[in-house]
């Protein structure tokens, strides 16, 4: 194994090419954005004023975090796969390096999203969330849990005849433990409910992200190699 | 009334083992026609 | 060709075949009306030992994923690919005879009780992963590929167990009709009976994986030859 | 001093061998040369020896100094040129030379890429995106990536492809240098280049 610290330089690298790609070509921060917003504006139009309860407007933020997710996180894969430079970048970084690289790039890219929609979210919903920073904890575990089984599948579906349902029908079975309990914390901080009862959320997403994450490190090397 | 559910369910569980069963047993028979006729055409 | 077939292979199916003879026999005619015990209650007899072997099928399909990833054997493969399509079927059954139960039972065909989720979350899963197998054509690819995905969908499974009744509760605080397990009120002769009917379906599953087993060898063996000739 | 040591290679495809039991060593100073026809596998042999793909059965070793070091460890060290393996088109040339450098571990030299892009015939295409390049052009920047960190094994698959006479002149004199005291693989169909290889290796249909 290479050293830990050369292991984290290559996988900066890698994060910096992708970087340094997405923003000349911008196709997976458009994906995202666009979808994200367009779903936002048609939700909160239909039924913003309609007042619902955070029972509601929680699992709702939470799908549309998720279908956001799934429309561009598995660019990430499927596009060294398309202009063949997969082998090349299999040849010159340990799969560990790229792993950690291409995670990092997706945890951004959804973070870096939601910094946008979230507050958006709540001001068309008009919904006041008494515990904000609980809150925020939950979205930022959460959609690190999401952004990681987001990557170890497109690392999948990007070896298959990848297609672009396929992402989604492959991720929702393993996201669900984050979500079920992402969806339930965040309505507990929007309706300021004392910490101890979020505490069970927030043990759950960090012991699912941490498990997962494990997994996807150990498994992603017979994904990236065959 | 409550009979015939469990009936149901009992005959549901049944059928779709003897269906799957079926589907096993359909398979066997074409691997049979095309090993018989592989071997029939390599003996020629 | 393939080696002699296991000659106790022949006692163990009569010996299945008698003993689900039994089985049904007992369920029928063990003592009805025991406390609380209501003769629909039999049903616990068929459809719970279905929803148990769906997840037992989805147990050994990880187990030879597992090994399939260390040796690169196909035979694995074939092991891993042949419990999935079983555990896929019987969480079909068990999904349809569940809510048939529960339209009888509580009313409606469904009403999210955390049994019912988990067995749905697990026929996504099989769905997740016979959608991967069709859309890839190398053979090893899709057997390395879809041995990764049942290996991480076997470690998210103890999540959803332990996160779905939690939060269900929480979700339908004003859920009346959950009723708590009929099968601890069980008498000793019908928890006897439920535990055959247990033991039996998991040797028919055997059987029938045994089936699906040789047929995946011998289609192989046959394209191999056709390949050759 | 580098080696490389493959035993009874095997690889299958949907249950159809490609090829089976080959075996070979090669150190530096020494030169093998893959021959056979297309299709009979030469690439799938090449993308083993580069851990690009798991043979079937069999194995390869890698060893420097007579220690047997893992692919990871080999890495900075080995540079590959393949019609299926490309750069970064959407990024220019010096960017593409930037992030090959630092993820070998090598400070970004510009004397040295400039150099590199002279040799090849492709001065002043420096900051031009590649997709902007020719077929020709790209196989030349090849080199130019494989060649940064002066790679103690070299792999060239079909490496006059696409190449014009003078591209053809350049690849042969780095072949030169590169067998005198380095490892080199050679892939091709071309009769004219199998006298690059000491060592040679049939691969039937």
């Amino acid at each position: 194994m290479t050293s830990r610290s050369t292991l984290l330089h290559k996988a900066w690298y890698v994060f910096q090419k992708d970087l340094h790609q997405e923003f000349r070509t911008r196709y997976a921060i458009n994906a995202i954005f666009l979808f994200a917003v367009t779903t936002l504006i048609v939700v909160s139009f239909s039924i913003g004023p309609a007042g619902l309860s955070a029972q509601v407007l929680s699992p709702l933020l939470w799908i549309i975090i998720f279908f956001s997710a799934m429309s561009g996180l598995s660019h990430i894969f499927v596009r060294e796969e398309e202009q063949q430079t997969s082998d090349t970048l299999r040849l010159v970084a340990p799969a560990n390096a790229i792993f950690l690289g291409k995670w990092l790039f997706n945890a951004v890219l959804l973070i870096g999203l939601e910094i946008l929609i979230v507050p958006l979210y709540l001001i068309f919903m008009n919904l006041e969330v008494k515990n904000p920073g609980g809150f925020a904890a939950i979205i930022l575990l959460g959609s690190l849990g999401v952004s990681t089984v987001a990557t170890i599948i497109a690392a999948i579906i990007s070896r298959a005849s990848a297609r672009g349902a396929l992402f989604a029908v492959l991720s929702f079975p393993i996201t669900l433990p984050i979500l079920v309990s992402a969806i339930h914390g965040t309505g507990m901080a929007i309706a300021g409910r004392p910490m101890v009862e979020m505490m069970g959320d927030y043990q759950i997403l960090f012991a699912f992200l941490v498990v997962i994450f494990t997994a996807s490190v150990l498994l992603f090397e017979f994904i990236w190699i065959i | 009334m409550k009979q015939d559910v469990l009936l149901w369910i009992f005959l549901i569980i049944w059928i779709g083992v003897g269906a799957y069963l079926f589907y096993l047993d359909r398979q066997v028979r074409s691997l049979k026609k095309r090993f018989l006729f592989h071997e029939a055409k390599s003996e020629k | 060709m393939l080696k002699n077939d296991r000659p106790w292979f022949h006692g163990f199916k009569i010996f299945t075949f008698v003993w689900m003879i039994f089985v049904i026999i007992g369920s029928i005619k063990v003592a009805p009306e025991a406390t609380g015990f209501v003769s629909t209650s039999r049903v616990v007899f068929f459809h719970v030992p279905v929803a148990w072997v769906a997840v037992l099928a989805f147990l050994v399909s990880a187990v030879f994923s597992i090994r399939y990833l260390r040796k690169k054997q196909m035979e694995d493969d074939i092991w891993a690919s042949s419990s999935a399509a079983l555990g896929f079927l019987f969480a079909i059954l068990a999904t349809v005879t569940g809510s048939m139960w529960a339209k009888h039972e509580w009313g409606s065909y469904w009403n999210w009780d955390p049994r019912e989720t988990s067995i749905v979350i697990l026929l996504l899963i099989y769905a997740a992963y016979f959608a991967l197998r069709s859309a890839i054509d190398s053979q090893e690819t899709k057997a390395q590929l879809s041995a990764v995905y049942s290996i991480l969908a076997f470690v998210t499974v103890p999540f959803l167990i332990f996160v779905v009744p939690r939060v269900i509760f929480t979700l339908h605080p004003q859920n009346p009709i959950f009723t708590n397990e009929p099968k601890q009120r069980m008498t000793p002769s019908i928890r006897w009976v439920f535990f055959a009917s247990l033991f039996g379906f998991t040797l028919v599953y055997y059987w029938i994986l045994r089936l699906k087993v040789d047929i995946e060898r011998i289609k192989q063996r046959m394209t191999e030859m056709e390949d050759k000739s | 001093m580098w080696r490389i040591v493959g035993e009874n290679i095997t690889q299958q495809f949907n249950r159809r061998t490609i090829f089976r039991n080959i075996s070979f060593e090669i150190k530096s100073g020494e030169s093998l040369v893959l021959i056979g026809p297309n299709g009979s596998g030469k690439t799938t042999l090449i993308r083993i020896i580069c851990h690009l793909l798991r043979p079937t059965a069999g194995k390869v070793t890698y060893l420097n100094e007579g220690k047997r070091i893992s692919f990871e460890e080999l890495q900075p060290h080995l540079g590959l040129v393949g019609p299926y393996l490309q750069l970064y088109n959407n990024l220019t040339a010096f960017e593409n030379y930037t992030f090959f450098s630092k993820i070998r571990g090598l400070p970004v030299d510009v004397e040295r890429f400039r150099d590199l892009m002279k040799r090849l015939g492709l001065a002043g295409r420096e900051m031009d995106e590649l997709r902007t390049y020719s077929s020709g052009m790209l196989q030349r920047m090849k080199y130019v990536c494989a060649l940064i960190h002066d790679p103690d094994v070299l792999i060239l698959d079909e490496p006059t492809s696409n190449l014009d006479e003078e591209g053809v002149q350049i690849v042969y004199r780095i072949i030169e240098e590169q067998k005198r005291d380095k490892i080199l693989i050679l892939a091709t169909n071309e009769p004219g280049e199998f006298r690059f290889g000491d060592k040679q290796i049939h691969i039937a249909a």
